[in-house]
């Protein structure tokens, strides 16, 4: 839609097509190429956050170059399929940590800036409210993502470990740990995927959003 | 993005009480009632008078003032300047930002070392300046309406290198400026993002930057901003001036197209 | 920045009686110079109205505090206090939360309204007051709670 | 030596709203840098106004206004064309005096 807009984009796209087959006299620029060199010249290490933050997966590059726009079908399939491979269930079969904990995750936006002295995903915070609405009580949250009021609720769950809620907890796990597995330019960082947060954090953002005694769920 | 994230969402949101609807255009007049209030008696006012005196002041190692610098109108000419920058300059072969050009300007006039202020730490210094010199430029603008040229071919080069920047997603959250700027009417917490890929309306977004930011009680230029977004963005470090910092600005200054500068505006 | 530099001279006497307290012990510098350290110091409005030598404060209508319901961020909240009643001698704002209770205190004149305006740090939501000290001894207050919001990305 | 204030008297009927703006930090002395060291208090404790040379107004402040102060009130009967001064103090004895006439 948005490249409707910019015939100059096509024209870059139909330089890298024909692979300069024909010496044609309009200069054209190579702008995927021009990009690359710039973000390359541009940024520089600081603390934490080396230049190598800079190449992009699969995932990243083709929802980039998509400019907002939507992914060619086999190329959504595919991101989604090979980042569906990367979930991990937790490794004791325990789904459901602290609520009151997973509060303190999703207020807490910190972690992994150049400010931010460690990777380590105990000096991480959520990031939750940022995005979404979670418990009623926060009214200073945001709206890039659903709200998460009453998620568990809302989804009839009563007991998370129940066989009848297997289902959504393995999906909001899921999600957790990497949203791109079923949307593949998903705004929402792959917490477990990258190592963001560790097994026990999710699973106390899991209680923030599952646990029937959690605020979300009144 | 456009995709709708997880199929229960509208159920949920569907779900939220008129109660908690309530709550939140109340916080929301809250906070437009904080602003109001705050509007009048913005302490950019302070470095707009200290830039003003530091565009006159002879300087540096060649002790010379500012007032011969050419912001793309001419030498000299401040008013309007800022309302059509980036532009391309011809003397230095580069698309420039207000501040890469003033880096270039007290370099070839004061003798000031342009690499040295790029790379001091903002709000120090040859930087603390720079902040002043910006509210006094930009203020000189204020109220006129955004209008970046684009016929130099660098210029347009620099906003389709600066569309690509704006979408290019990395790093350890997979975040890029759209991630945050790509859709109208969104928030993180209570503050209002303004859609950047196209004009978001007078007095915001590009239009309401350099700002007095209330947090850090510090004067904010373009480049600060877009330092700290990409800070939080978990990206590596932007040198200060870098082409993608330039080519950012010129892509958001042509979607502004239009806008009324409100600059130096008031901010959270 | 040289651009006024008329400013001492206006200020010569402010500047001769800094000086001269100087030389004199820190409790007698404070009083020297006007400024009631032990008030602003104080924890709690109790302490700051003891250290004023203030009565206990009673609450009145005609003692307004103006302040936004909710603070953006705490760093910078505009409030404002003010009254229309006859013979007010000072007026103080507080935030009973902060570190130190008292932020401001504005002596009022014949020349002045008694109505004042200022910026001032909240650490999280509080109640706000406005106290109006009379001429007759009175003490009067209004209050108002300011909700301090968590703003950006926390980061 | 500390950058100017900027300062507004506008005359309504029968009075006149100051509006003062002042450069300063107003360090509050509890707040610690990178380091962990505590970054010492420095604020504005008094702020003194005169009308044409007179004491129409003087305050006391705290480490708790916030930093840039801005301080605004009023003036009765000033007219257009009279000077308005403002002078501030700080914890350091640091002292600033601008002036602006009434308009």
């Amino acid at each position: 839609m948005k490249q409707a807009q910019h015939p100059l984009l096509y024209a870059a796209v139909a330089v890298i097509v024909s692979i300069a087959g024909c010496a044609a006299p309009a200069p054209a620029v190579d702008y995927d190429a021009a990009l690359q060199q710039m973000m390359k010249s541009s940024f520089r290490d600081q603390g934490i956050a080396k230049v190598d933050r800079l190449q992009q997966d699969e995932a990243d590059a083709a929802c980039s170059k998509a400019l907002g726009g939507p992914l060619p079908e086999p190329t959504r399939v595919a991101i989604e399929a090979a980042n569906s491979k990367t979930v991990r269930m937790p490794s004791d079969g325990q789904f459901i940590g602290d609520w009151k904990l997973g509060e303190q995750l999703a207020q807490n936006g910190r972690g992994m800036t150049w400010t931010d002295a460690s990777t380590a995903p105990s000096s991480n915070g959520g990031n939750c409210y940022n995005c979404h609405q979670i418990t009623k009580a926060e009214i200073s949250y945001g709206t890039i993502g659903p709200s998460l009021y009453q998620y568990g609720k809302l989804r009839g769950v009563t007991d998370p470990a129940s066989p009848a809620s297997k289902a959504i907890v393995e999906y909001t796990w899921g999600k957790l740990w990497n949203a791109k597995a079923t949307n593949a330019c998903s705004g929402m960082p792959r917490f477990g995927h990258n190592k963001l947060l560790d097994e026990t954090q999710l699973k106390n953002l899991m209680a923030l959003l599952l646990d029937p005694k959690s605020p979300v769920n009144q | 993005m456009t995709r709708i994230l997880w199929a229960c969402a509208a159920a949920a949101i569907a779900a939220s009480s008129g109660a908690i609807w309530a709550q939140q255009k109340s916080s929301a007049d809250g906070i437009a009632e904080y602003r109001a209030m705050l509007a009048d008696g913005n302490p950019a006012e302070l470095f707009e008078a200290k830039g003003e005196a530091l565009w006159k002041t002879r300087r540096g190692p060649k002790n010379s003032s500012l007032e011969a610098c050419d912001l793309g109108k001419g030498p000299g000419v401040v008013k309007g300047a800022f309302v059509e920058l980036p532009r391309y300059f011809a003397d230095t072969g580069r698309v420039q930002d207000l501040e890469s050009r003033l880096l270039s300007c007290s370099e070839t006039l004061q003798g000031i070392s342009a690499a040295e202020t790029a790379a001091t730490p903002f709000g120090r210094g040859e930087q603390s300046n720079m902040e002043a010199l910006v509210a006094y430029i930009s203020a000189a603008s204020n109220g006129m309406r955004f209008n970046l040229p684009q016929r130099n071919p660098e210029e347009r080069k620099m906003f389709e290198l600066g569309k690509r920047a704006f979408f290019y997603r990395a790093g350890s959250h997979d975040f890029a400026c759209a991630s945050c700027h790509g859709e109208a009417g969104k928030r993180i917490r209570l503050q209002d993002l303004p859609e950047l890929t196209k004009n978001p309306g007078d007095g915001v977004g590009f239009a309401a930057w350099p700002a007095y930011r209330v947090s850090s009680g510090e004067l904010w230029s373009m480049q600060r901003r877009l330092n700290d977004c990409y800070r939080q963005q978990r990206f590596p470090y932007p040198g200060y001036a870098s082409d993608v910092t330039i080519a950012l600005g010129v892509y958001m200054g042509v979607n502004a197209k239009g806008a009324a500068s409100v600059a130096p505006s008031i901010k959270r | 920045m040289h651009t006024r530099r008329h400013a001492l001279s206006a200020s010569a006497k402010l500047a001769l009686l800094l000086l001269g307290a100087g030389i004199l012990p820190a409790a007698a510098q404070a009083q020297a110079s006007g400024f009631n350290q032990a008030a602003f110091d104080a924890k709690s409005l109790a302490d700051a109205m003891k250290a004023l030598g203030a009565n206990a404060p009673a609450a009145s209508a005609d003692v307004t505090v103006s302040a936004p319901d909710i603070a953006e961020n705490g760093a910078v909240v505009p409030v404002g206090a003010s009254s229309s009643l006859p013979g007010v001698k000072r007026l103080l704002l507080l935030v009973e939360k902060n570190p130190s209770a008292l932020s401001a205190i504005f002596e009022v004149s014949e020349m002045v309204d008694a109505n004042f305006s200022t910026r001032v740090k909240m650490g999280q939501s509080s109640d706000v007051y406005a106290v109006a000290m009379m001429n007759d001894g009175r003490v009067l207050y209004a209050k108002k709670e300011v909700k301090v919001t968590l703003g950006g990305c926390g980061g | 030596m500390a950058d100017p204030m900027r300062i507004r008297a506008q005359a309504s009927a029968d009075k006149t709203t100051v509006r003062v703006l002042m450069a300063h930090e107003m360090e509050t002395g509890q707040r610690k840098d990178a380091a962990g060291k505590v970054i010492p208090a420095w604020y504005i404790q008094q702020v003194h106004a005169k009308l044409n040379g007179k004491d129409v107004l003087s305050a006391q402040w705290g480490p708790a206004v916030a930093k840039n102060p801005f301080l605004q009130f009023m003036i009765k009967g000033a007219k257009a064309g009279d000077k308005v001064s403002v002078s501030w103090v700080d914890n350091r004895g640091d002292t600033r005096t601008d002036e602006a006439l009434v308009t």
